[in-house]
Formats: C-alpha cells, sequence, structure tokens
C-alpha cells in the first residue's frame, strides 16, 4: 500500500508537470511592452515553485516508500541535523527564492505602476457598468467632457450621461462599444465604474485592473502588435459577469483613423 | 463563599433526559458531534451544488432533471440561468468554508478532544459552548432559508464585494433579500464562533490537569488554541462588517456604496460609501480564515502522524512556533487580496512581503513534518493515509501561493481559476484531509467502534487521485486566462478551454461519488464497525487514556488524570511496547522535551 | 448508543489518590516518577482568564468599527459636523458612578467574605444602585437618540448620524449584556454561591464599558 | 342521501343555465361594441436614432451582420407615421370593459438582441409571455416605480428556456432593459380597458370599445403623451388623429 502511494505521488507529481512544461495550456502571447519582466518573473517563479514542488513531493514518496512496514527489528532513526537543519533550509532555500522572488517582482510590478503615462500618451475612457464596457475617446479637442450621472441611459445609448447640448467639451466625444488603439502607441486609459466594482482584464496586453466605484483609476500600456484582442471583467458584478466583455483592437494609425471616422459617423 | 468551587468551573451533572442529553447537551462532547453533524450535513449539500455547478459548466445549456424545483426562477426548463449558477456558486463556497472547514476541524473535533487533551472534565463554560453550537446552527439556518425567499440566495460570491452586495434588488436576483439572510447568517455565525473561541482559549490556558504544562499539549491541542485566538480576532472584525452591510440594506445608510450609482438607469440613493472599506474589513478576516481552516487540519495532521510514525516530530516547538507564526502573519498579509483593486502600489508591495515571509513558517512546518517521516516506523492505515495525502496537498496548494503572492505575477492570475485551484487544494482539499484523518483516527473513541478500513482505503485512492485529477488543471485554465465566476465561457479566447472543464466535471462527479463511500462507512461503523479498545492506535495522549469509550460524562471518572510526559513519547522501550503514555509515571525515554 | 467495550477499572495506585474531584490546586505530595519539573499548583479559574478573553474581542469589534469610520470619513466630501448632545456627557457620568458603585460592591463582599461581617445588605444595595446607575445610563442613551432624531438627524441621514448610532447602539447593547451580568451576581448573592471570578469578572466588564464609553465619545467627539 | 343528490343536481342544472345566460350577453354585448381607429404621424425632422454597436456579444453582432440595428426610442415610417405609439382609453371607460382584463396572451420576444415589439402594450392584470429566439441568455429587468404597486423582477432566460409569464398590477409605463446587452430597451405599457399599438405606418385600431364618449390617450416613449375626445357608437369606428411635433 505504501509503495502504491509512493508511485501514486510519483506519478501525479511528473503528470501534473507535464502540460506546464510542454505550455499545453499556458498564457496568451504578449503585446505589450511592459509584459516581458512579468512574463520573465513567471517563468522563474514557475521553475523555483516547479522544483520545490517536484522536489518535496518526490521527497515524500520516497520517505513512505523507505519508511513504511517496518520489520519487527527496525529501530527509528532521527534525521541528521534534526529540526534545526529543517528551520536553516527554510529559511535559507525559501527565504532566498522569496526574497529574490519579491524583488524581481518589484521591478516587473514598478515597471508598470511606478512610471507615469507619457505626456503624448493617447487618453482613453473605459467606464464599466452592469455588463459592458464602454470606450470615450475625448475627439479633436482633446479633453473629455463631463460626466452627469443623472443623464446616464443606456436606453437613450447615453452611456457617460453626456450633455451635448451644453457642455462645449462634450460635443466632439465618441463613445464606443469596441476599443481601438493605434499600436505602439501608450495609451493612458482612465477607468471609473458606473454602478458596482468590475475589472479590466486583457490577458495578452498584460493587464488587470478593477474599477472600484467612486475612485478614478488609470493604467497605461502600449500595445505592439495589430490584432484583435478580448477585454473581460474578472471582478464578479452580477447575472452578466460572465458575459462583460468588449473587443480590443489594436490598429495601424491609418486604419485606427479610418476606425475613428467610422464611429464619429455613429454617434 | 468564593475562591473554593472554581475548580469544578466546568463540571456539571450528567444529564437524564433525552433532551438534555443529545439536543440541548452541556457536554463538550456532545456538542462536538453536534458540531460535526452540522459540518457532514453541510459539506454533502456544499457537494451537490458543486455537482450541479461542475455540470453547468462542463455542459451549459444542459437540463439537469429535477433542477427547477430547487429554485422558483433560476431553472426554467431545467437549464440553469447565470443568477442561479452565480447563487449556487455563493452557497457553495458560503457553506464550505464557514460551516464545513471552520466547524469540522476546529469547532467539532475541538469541542470533543480539546477538553480531553488537556485532562478537563469540561470546557469551563458549557452553557456558552451550547449557545455556540446553536447559534451556529441557526446561522446555517437561517443562510439555508434565502433558497426560498423570492429572489432566491445572494449571487454576489462569498467575499460579497459591495457594493454589489449593499445597492439591493437593483443589483440582481438575490441582492436584496438574499444578501441580508447572508449577512444575518454570518454575523449570527461570527457570535457562535466567538463563544466558541472563548470557551477553547480558556480550556487551554485554565484547565489543563496537574502536570499538562503547555509544552506537554499535543500538537492537535495546539492547533486548536492557536486557532481559537485567530478566531476570536477574526469573527470579532467581520461581525461589524455585516452589521455595517444589513444596514446598507434595510436602513438606506452609505457606508459602502457611493455617490452616483447609477444601476439599470436608476441613480441610487446613496451617498459617498466606500468600496474598499468592505474589501479591507473582510480581507482583515478573511485572510486569517484561511488558516482557521488550515492550523486545526495542520494540528490534527502531526497528531495522527506522530502516532503512526512511531517516533516524535523533529521538534514538537518548532511546529508549534511555526503555526503560531502563520497565525501572526496571517493578519499582516490579507491585502495580497487586493493587488489589483486599485490600492496604492506601494501598498501592493508592503503586503506582498508579508505575503512571501509567509511561505517560511509553512515550509518549516513541511519540512518537519518530511524529516520527521525520516527513520520513521510508518503504520499505513485510512488515517495516516489521509495525514500523507494532507501533506502532498498542502505542498501542491502552497507552492502556487508563490505566484499569486508577487503583485507583478497577480496581475495575470487574479480571478482566474488558478486562485481557485490554489485555495481549493490548500484550504479546501487538504483541511477536508485533516478532517478526514482526524475521523478515521477518533471515531473508535467517539463511538466505541473501529471504522471500515477497506472502505477507508477505497475513499482515501479515490479522494487522493481525484482531487489532483479536479484541482490540477484548475491551475492551468489560470494561466491560460479563464476567469472565475462565470457560468459560462463566452469569451473567444476561453473556448478551447472547455474540454478541460469537462474532463474536471466528470473527475467532480467521480470524487465527489466517492465521498458517499465515506458517509457510508461513518454510518455503517457507528453502529456495525468492530469493537474499537479504549486506545486502538497505541497513542500516548490524554483521550487514549479515559476509563471507557467512548469517555464517560466527565471524560475521566472520578479522578482527573496527572500528565507525566509530554505527548510524544514514541519509539522508546517501556513496559506498554513502543509508547509510554501521558498518564503513566514510567521514565523510559530520553528525548522528553519539556 | 452503541454498545462499547469498557476495559476493567484502572488501578488506583497508577493515579494519585489526592486527586479525586480534579482540584488541580489541591494536594501537595511529590510526585516521584517520571519526569515532572513543571508541575502547576495553581491554574486561576476560568473566568478571570476568560473576561479577558471576551474584553478582547470587544476591543476587535470596536477597533473594526473605528477603523471604518476614518476610512469612510476619508473617502468622500459628505462627512459633516454634528454636535453631540450635551446629555452624553451626563450618561458619561451616570456610567462612572454606577462602576463605582460596584467597585464599592466588591470592597464590601470582600469584606463579608473575608468574615469580618456578617450580612451582605450592604453590599448588595451598592450593587442595586450600580445596576440602577446602569440602567440609567442606557435610557440616557436612549434619549440622546431621541435628541438626534429631533433634530432631523437619522440613521441615514448622513455618514456621521449612522456611526453615531451604529456605535452607541452597539455600545449599549455590550451595556445591556453587562447588566445581564449584574442582575446574575444579584441572583447568585441571593440563592447560591457567588464565585469571586465571577464577581470579578463582572465588574471588570462594567469598568471596560466605561474605558470603552469614554473612547468613543472622544472619538465621536473629535470626528462628528 | 337522494335528497342529497337531487339538490346537486339541481344546483348543477342552475349553474350550467346561469353560465350560458352570461356567455350569450357577453356575445351580445361584443356584437354592439365599436372600434377607435386612426393614425398617428410625426411632424418635422426625425431625430437622430443613433446605431447600436452590438459587437459585445459576437451572437448578437452576427444576427445583424446584414442590417444596421439602431436606436427604435421614435420609429418614423415612410409616410410620416410614427411607430410603437400606445393608444388607451384614459377616461370614461366603465364596466366589464374596465374591470376585466383582456384574455389573449401577448409576447414580448427577444430576437436578435432586440425586443420585438420595442412596445408591448397591455391591460392591467394581462398576463404576457416574454420569449427568446436567440442563442444568448437575456435577462429581463422592467423597472416600475415601487410606488405604483408594481414589483420589479429582474430573470434570466438562456437559450431555449420556456417563455416566462407574468403581469402587472397597475397602470404604469414600464421601462424593460437586458443589462446583458445594455442597449436592449423596451417598454410595457400597461393600462386601464383597451388598448392598441401603431404599425409601421402609424395606423391603430382599438376594438371591443362599448358605446360612449372617451378620451383617448396617445402616448410615446419620448415625446409624450397627447389626448383627443371620441364619440363610439355601434357600426363604423370612431376617429382619432394624432400628431406629435418634432423639436
Amino acid at each position: 500500500m505504501a509503495k502504491l502511494f509512493a508511485v501514486t505521488i510519483f506519478v501525479i507529481a511528473i503528470v501534473s508537470a507535464i502540460p506546464i512544461l510542454r505550455h499545453t495550456w499556458w498564457m496568451a502571447e504578449d503585446i505589450s511592452t511592459h509584459g516581458a519582466p512579468i512574463d520573465e518573473q513567471m517563468s522563474e517563479t514557475m521553475a523555483e515553485a516547479g522544483i520545490s514542488f517536484l522536489a518535496s513531493q518526490f521527497i515524500l514518496g520516497y520517505f513512505i516508500w523507505k519508511f513504511s512496514n517496518p520489520k519487527p527489528g527496525d529501530k527509528i532513526k532521527t534525521f541528521p541535523g534534526g529540526a534545526k537543519a529543517m528551520v536553516w533550509a527554510a529559511f535559507l532555500l525559501v527565504g532566498t527564492e522569496v526574497l529574490a522572488l519579491g524583488v524581481f517582482g518589484v521591478k516587473a510590478w514598478a515597471n508598470v505602476y511606478f512610471t507615469p503615462p507619457a505626456a503624448n500618451a493617447v487618453p482613453v475612457e473605459v467606464q464599466a457598468g452592469q455588463f459592458a464596457f464602454y470606450f470615450r475617446y475625448p475627439g479633436p479637442d482633446g479633453s473629455f467632457g463631463p460626466i452627469h450621472p443623472d443623464m446616464i441611459s443606456e436606453a437613450n445609448q447615453n452611456f457617460y450621461g453626456l450633455d451635448t447640448d451644453h457642455d462645449a467639451d462634450s460635443k466632439d466625444d465618441v463613445v464606443t462599444a469596441e476599443m481601438a488603439v493605434p499600436v505602439n502607441r501608450e495609451i493612458h486609459l482612465i477607468m471609473h465604474s458606473k454602478d458596482v466594482g468590475h475589472s479590466f482584464f486583457v490577458p495578452e496586453l498584460r493587464v488587470q485592473q478593477d474599477f472600484v466605484p467612486g475612485m478614478d483609476l488609470s493604467v497605461h500600456f502600449t500595445a505592439t502588435k495589430i490584432g484583435r484582442y478580448e477585454i473581460v471583467c474578472t471582478q464578479l458584478c452580477g447575472l452578466g459577469h460572465y458575459n462583460m466583455k468588449a473587443y480590443l483592437s489594436v490598429l495601424s494609425p491609418e486604419d485606427f483613423d479610418a476606425w475613428m471616422k467610422k464611429e464619429k459617423a455613429m454617434q | 463563599m468564593h475562591d473554593t468551587a472554581h475548580a469544578h468551573a466546568g463540571q456539571h451533572a450528567a444529564p437524564t433526559s433525552f433532551i438534555r442529553k443529545h439536543v440541548f447537551s452541556l457536554d463538550h462532547k456532545v456538542i462536538g458531534k453536534q458540531y460535526y453533524g452540522l459540518a457532514l450535513a453541510a459539506v454533502l449539500i456544499g457537494m451537490f451544488l458543486s455537482w450541479l455547478m461542475r455540470l453547468h459548466l462542463g455542459w451549459t445549456n444542459l437540463a439537469i432533471p429535477g433542477l427547477h424545483l430547487l429554485t422558483k426562477n433560476g431553472a426554467p426548463g431545467d437549464v440553469m440561468t447565470p443568477e442561479f449558477y452565480l447563487q449556487l456558486m455563493t452557497m457553495h463556497a458560503t457553506i464550505m468554508v464557514f460551516f464545513v472547514l471552520t466547524t469540522a476541524p476546529f469547532a467539532a473535533f475541538g469541542n470533543y478532544f480539546l477538553p480531553i487533551q488537556v485532562g478537563a472534565e469540561d470546557m469551563p463554560f458549557p452553557h456558552f459552548n451550547m449557545m455556540s453550537f446553536w447559534v451556529t446552527f441557526v446561522a446555517f439556518l437561517v443562510l439555508m432559508s434565502s433558497f426560498f425567499v423570492s429572489d432566491g440566495p445572494t449571487l454576489g460570491g462569498w467575499t460579497q464585494y459591495a457594493p454589489l452586495s449593499a445597492v439591493g434588488q437593483v443589483g440582481g436576483p438575490g441582492e436584496g433579500a438574499g444578501v441580508v439572510l447572508w449577512a444575518l447568517s454570518i454575523a449570527i455565525f461570527c457570535v457562535g464562533q466567538l463563544l466558541g473561541s472563548l470557551n477553547f482559549i480558556t480550556t487551554t490556558l485554565d484547565m489543563r490537569t496537574r502536570g499538562m504544562s503547555l509544552w506537554r499539549l499535543p500538537l492537535s491541542a495546539w492547533g486548536w488554541f492557536i486557532t481559537s485566538v485567530m478566531g476570536l480576532t477574526a469573527f470579532a472584525v467581520l461581525m461589524p462588517a455585516c452589521i455595517l452591510l444589513i444596514l446598507d440594506h434595510v436602513a438606506g445608510t452609505s457606508f459602502f456604496v457611493p455617490a452616483n450609482t447609477v444601476m439599470n438607469d436608476q441613480m441610487q440613493p446613496h451617498s459617498g460609501g466606500s468600496t474598499l472599506l468592505w474589501q479591507h474589513l473582510f480581507w482583515f478576516f478573511g485572510h486569517p480564515e484561511v488558516y482557521i481552516a488550515i492550523v486545526p487540519g495542520m494540528g490534527i495532521v502531526s497528531h495522527v502522524l506522530v502516532t503512526n510514525m512511531r517516533k516524535p516530530m523533529l521538534s514538537h516547538r518548532v511546529l508549534v512556533y511555526a503555526m503560531g507564526a502563520l497565525a501572526v502573519l496571517s493578519y499582516m498579509v490579507y491585502g495580497h487580496h487586493m493587488f489589483v483593486s486599485g490600492m496604492n502600489p506601494v501598498s501592493s508591495l508592503v503586503f506582498s512581503f508579508p505575503t512571501l515571509v509567509i511561505t517560511i513558517p509553512s515550509t518549516i512546518v513541511v519540512l518537519i513534518w518530511m524529516g520527521s517521516l525520516y527513520g520513521a516506523k510508518l503504520r499505513i492505515n485510512s488515517a495516516s493515509l489521509f495525514a500523507l495525502g494532507f501533506i502532498s496537498m498542502f505542498i501542491a496548494g502552497g507552492v502556487s501561493g508563490f505566484f499569486l503572492a508577487q503583485p507583478s505575477i497577480d496581475i495575470m492570475l487574479h480571478a482566474t481559476y488558478f486562485v481557485v485551484g490554489h485555495f481549493h487544494l490548500v484550504m479546501g482539499v487538504a483541511a477536508m484531509f485533516g478532517i478526514f484523518a482526524g475521523t478515521y483516527f477518533w471515531f473508535p473513541k467517539m463511538y466505541g467502534r473501529m471504522m471500515n478500513e477497506t472502505l477507508g482505503k477505497i475513499h482515501f485512492w479515490c479522494s487522493f487521485v481525484g482531487a489532483y485529477a479536479i484541482f490540477m488543471p484548475f491551475h492551468y485554465l489560470g494561466l491560460a486566462g479563464n476567469v472565475r465566476r462565470y457560468q459560462a465561457f463566452a469569451p473567444e479566447y476561453m473556448q478551447p478551454l472547455i474540454p478541460l472543464h469537462k474532463f474536471i466535471t466528470i473527475a467532480a462527479l467521480f470524487t465527489g461519488a466517492a465521498q458517499l463511500v465515506f458517509v457510508y462507512n461513518l454510518f455503517v461503523s457507528r453502529y456495525k464497525g468492530e469493537p474499537a479498545s479504549d486506545n486502538p492506535w497505541q497513542a500516548t495522549s490524554l483521550e487514549w487514556s479515559t476509563p471507557t469509550t467512548p469517555p464517560p460524562h466527565n471524560n475521566f471518572g472520578d479522578t482527573l488524570p496527572v500528565v507525566y510526559h509530554d505527548p510524544f513519547q514514541y519509539g522508546v522501550e517501556s513496559s506498554t511496547g513502543d509508547y509510554v503514555m501521558q498518564t503513566s509515571p514510567e521514565k523510559a525515554s530520553a528525548h522528553d522535551e519539556s | 448508543m452503541a454498545t462499547t467495550v469498557h476495559e476493567p477499572p484502572k488501578i488506583e495506585g497508577q493515579r494519585d489518590p489526592s486527586q479525586s474531584h480534579g482540584g488541580f490546586n489541591s494536594g501537595g505530595q511529590d510526585l516521584v516518577p517520571g519526569n515532572l519539573p513543571a508541575v502547576k499548583r495553581y491554574s486561576p479559574p476560568p473566568a478571570s482568564t476568560g473576561i479577558w478573553v471576551v474584553l478582547a474581542s470587544i476591543t476587535m469589534t470596536f477597533a473594526a468599527f473605528t477603523s471604518a469610520l476614518i476610512v469612510r470619513q476619508g473617502s468622500a466630501l459628505d462627512w459633516r459636523h454634528l454636535t453631540l448632545p450635551n446629555i452624553l456627557y451626563v450618561n458619561t457620568l451616570v456610567l462612572f458612578a454606577s462602576s463605582f458603585a460596584l467597585e464599592m460592591t466588591r470592597r464590601r463582599i470582600r469584606v463579608v467574605a473575608g468574615g469580618l461581617k456578617a450580612d451582605s445588605v450592604d453590599a448588595s444595595r451598592w450593587l442595586y444602585a450600580a445596576l440602577t446607575l446602569g440602567l440609567l445610563f442606557v435610557v440616557g442613551q436612549y434619549i440622546a437618540w431621541a435628541q438626534l432624531r429631533a433634530q432631523g438627524l437619522y440613521l441615514a441621514t448622513n455618514p456621521n448620524s449612522s456611526f453615531f448610532y451604529v456605535l452607541t447602539a452597539v455600545h449599549a447593547l455590550h451595556v445591556l449584556g453587562g447588566l445581564g451580568g449584574l442582575l446574575r451576581v444579584i441572583r447568585k448573592m441571593g440563592n447560591s454561591t457567588l464565585r469571586k471570578s465571577t464577581l470579578d469578572a463582572t465588574a471588570y466588564y462594567w469598568h471596560f464599558m466605561d474605558g470603552l464609553w469614554v473612547y468613543l465619545l472622544v472619538l465621536l467627539w473629535m470626528k462628528l | 342521501m337522494k335528497n342529497l343528490q337531487k339538490l346537486a343536481a339541481v344546483l348543477m342544472a342552475v349553474m350550467v343555465v346561469l353560465c350560458g345566460a352570461l356567455l350569450l350577453t357577453h356575445e351580445v354585448s361584443a356584437a354592439t361594441e365599436g372600434k377607435i381607429s386612426g393614425t398617428v404621424k410625426y411632424e418635422g425632422t426625425p431625430p437622430h436614432m443613433r446605431g447600436i454597436d452590438m459587437s459585445k456579444d459576437p451572437y448578437c453582432a452576427k444576427a445583424n451582420a446584414s442590417t444596421s440595428p439602431h436606436m427604435e426610442n421614435v420609429a418614423v415610417g415612410s409616410g410620416g407615421g410614427l411607430e410603437n405609439v400606445v393608444l388607451y382609453i384614459s377616461e370614461g371607460l366603465s364596466g366589464p370593459a374596465l374591470s376585466q382584463p383582456a384574455t389573449n396572451v401577448p409576447v414580448f420576444d427577444q430576437k436578435n438582441c432586440e425586443y420585438t415589439p420595442h412596445v408591448l402594450a397591455m391591460d392591467v392584470g394581462q398576463t404576457f409571455k416574454v420569449t427568446t429566439s436567440d442563442q444568448t441568455a437575456h435577462n429581463i429587468h422592467p423597472n416600475p416605480n415601487p410606488m405604483t404597486g408594481n414589483i420589479p423582477w429582474n430573470q434570466s432566460q438562456p437559450p431555449g428556456a420556456p417563455p416566462v409569464e407574468k403581469s402587472w398590477k397597475a397602470p404604469e409605463m414600464i421601462e424593460v432593459k437586458c443589462n446583458i446587452h445594455p442597449w436592449m430597451h423596451g417598454w410595457f405599457a400597461v393600462v386601464k380597458g383597451p388598448y392598441a399599438t401603431t404599425d409601421a405606418n402609424g395606423n391603430y385600431t382599438i376594438s371591443n370599445v362599448p358605446p360612449g364618449n372617451y378620451t383617448v390617450t396617445a402616448w410615446q416613449e419620448t415625446l409624450g403623451t397627447q389626448t383627443a375626445k371620441v364619440t363610439v357608437a355601434g357600426g363604423a369606428p370612431a376617429k382619432a388623429d394624432f400628431t406629435f411635433k418634432g423639436k
């Protein structure tokens, strides 16, 4: 029984590791400028965690194999080094591992959060609500019109509560249901929620940020690869959570201008 | 007039009527069994809900015959609606986290065995103890009653993030009466657990018998003691949060709902609430809660292992210190649940470091277990198999913590199935394995009969392989960006993952069915099992030296035991064999630490 | 119940005969065999430990409320000033007086217990005074709420009033719990044994309510 | 015992006769009931109806790939006829026409991620059905004013689910939305008594109106209401035309 158990542990450990090693199911390809350190951090963590996982499962299995079903004359033995060795091992192995991960992790994190968006970043606003994202581009004047929450009406396709009759800034704002960004341009995404908590997650972009009602948050990123990606909500927001999504089109500058023209016509 | 009677603080006469004996009993052993029964009922309900969810995730438009009987509007034509899926998910999580993982390893086994292991006649406040169970029971009823209100139970997830949980019915089905009942249930539950913690702490500190120094407590008792200290602080914070949440609903206050909330095209009558406030209060409770679920398991597993290894742990004290360190650190790390919540990015890093550091005591615990296995004379039985399985699961679930502790990687993994896999392995499956190990180990003492070993082993093999088959793929799903709490996989990039979901569903149905073997074993052994001796495992701690099995009403008969040893006198040569019981005055070994 | 297998009763000799009736602070003979370096001669009565556990958990609860108040204050610009009803200061004095009365009770009882005095009439007078003053405090709190309501400040009017009602109500609930404790002491004095630990625990709890109230008052005065 | 049976038989006979009489009177009154008909027109340039971007849900986007969906808040037909105007009798109605809800079951279908019809008129207490023809889940979330006595509800309809059957307690114009597809927007126009909705050309006919003098109200979701006085007699339908002026 013990040997079977040991073998089972070996097999499970190895089988578990195969899809990871083969990248059968793996992160989507990175299309951002800031994603490389995150991916690197992921690989390093995967290597360290994987080794820890395999090593400890193997040792566990081996010990179970070796030390069960003792013969009558067997004596118990104490692990050479005792508890002290274990505590040292934990502090040295895991401690340094953790420290290393932590320190390198700071770099990847800082890359995303501690640099302000460039001055020439393209501003885009995103509003989350049950259960769709809507995006707003400031138009030629470069400034977003004020939002009047009491005027928000999905029924009238006035998702942002814009008063285009009175607010000059709002007149040229373009509100869209799909997000398009020019490739290789930094985007400054300004986020707010009109109702409950939501989240903005684009796996390819290596961006995930919650919408916190009552707070304006922002992220910035640069997409480097033309294509159509999906934006999904990762914060439970109600019955339609699973279908709260939008498409992100990364377009060439010409296509982006054409797209903008088309959207403007739809206003 | 005073000062003489307190030695009998926990003592009360044996009850005679059926009601005082089995229903409103003051006896900690009966209360422990009641908690176990509650947890058993809850876990079966929770598992059933997870089956329904898994079926729906594998085959979204599958009509599950009879599903409409469970809900008024949630299953037209027996097909699950999105809201009903979320309601089942929320209830599954709430039932499992609160009414199974908190009650079974901590309240059930702790109630039964902590007083015996410290050598007391009962807990010091038996009336509070009785209230603790019945209050918890009422909390469970309140929670279940939300299935019967018009819109059904809440769909907000066990974390109940505001403002979704606070805006009321306009937020979706179950967000009206459902949430209020949920919050009420949890607030009541907190009261029950606070009463329980009070008893556990005072039992450990004050009710120890002669010779029972703190260091002579078995590791299971340490697990419960540490857990009760955590419970005392954690539940005392969750309760106010629930009170504020209820007030936002029924009194129209604005603690959690900010101004300018527009739902379904209507402005909500709230102003200025803080949504992050709920997250802070909840996770200040929520992270320690994870350890409340797992630390008793660690204690039980250590206790079971030390008995079945026939040798002491490498260090009893280091294990205790490590569990204590986990408890202390668990309060400093809660922010890692909020890396992408719009907290100041600096605070993310501040929370990241203790989270990474918490792996050190966890690793120490695992290494001590493994180092102790070296040179053991390991007995393989259902209890020890589950204890060893616990270690394997704890490692598997623990290593994924490396990822989630880092804010930069958390960007990719937050709110994906990776997290779901992580916490199911480390606090769900591992804690359940702890419960199983405890059950197979202590059942003979609780009922005077042995559990069936063959069935126990079948149960173990199915559970061990099954749990890996279910929860390992969760990690792959998470890496591929599969978001959790989705009732169907609408985004196109998740479509290729559906076959994996089908595999998980089949594994879950199989593993769940294997648990029925356990339930069968439990009931059959209860009445038809082989009679157990007083000390069937040749163990040393006090629960094995009671005069009868099950122990008499006052645990030790006329005289309280005197303790002469620490509880890990194994692998020695003595008149009884290779162990010396704590109550035996025989001096047999050199490795007495205390 | 399942049939249980009974082992023959243990041999008395293995046990210390003086340990009958579980008095772990009774008996004082030396236990020779085994390793017994740390025999505890004295364990405190559970109520005196238990009360600190209770107070710790109440402290945590109010710490949570406090942090909620501070976070909520900073989260939006809808924080308004609120003048505390003056009766709160009177209530404070009432609560202190109640504590004082309970302290007097304890002293009297100590005298009685010391055998210096035969009856405890004096003590129960003080105890009733403490109880009445405690009730008076709750009534006073109720008057304070009524005064706020008269000003048009209800629970949901603004965050300040919300916190005022929540904090004072939760405190009042705890005070009511304390009154229950006092009643229990009165009952025990009347017809059964009153343990010192019970009296002490009730007194600590009661004094803690004072401290908690002063803390709340300062908090409300500063923040509202 | 025998007597009892006799009594039962007599009672049954009386019941049958009564029912028959009731049916007959109903038939008779229906024969004499009149109609109100007319046309609702829109004058001026129709307001701009924004296009709807359904890209969020690929199913919806695909279903509407050939057409370009747009808002239906003001739907003006080719001849200036105004569609989706609800006409009902706001004054002058009494008796069963007012108190008995209509027995037919109007259907509100969710098709291609839009509501068909955009406005569903119904009688107070009349049962109506919400169906779905789509292969994506919708949620139906009407927003009545709770002060009227109508109770809000919100429930999902996955693909292939059976119809949801409901009714409303009080007259009210109730906005209905799907939160999963926020552009989906329609109305339940709950009125008392006979009603009609204009077709694409703005034509309508209210039938089953007993003879009498009435005020007819035309309600349009964004343009508001207009009233007209009509007299209904047997025979030719009474006429009432309305014109809504644009800004």
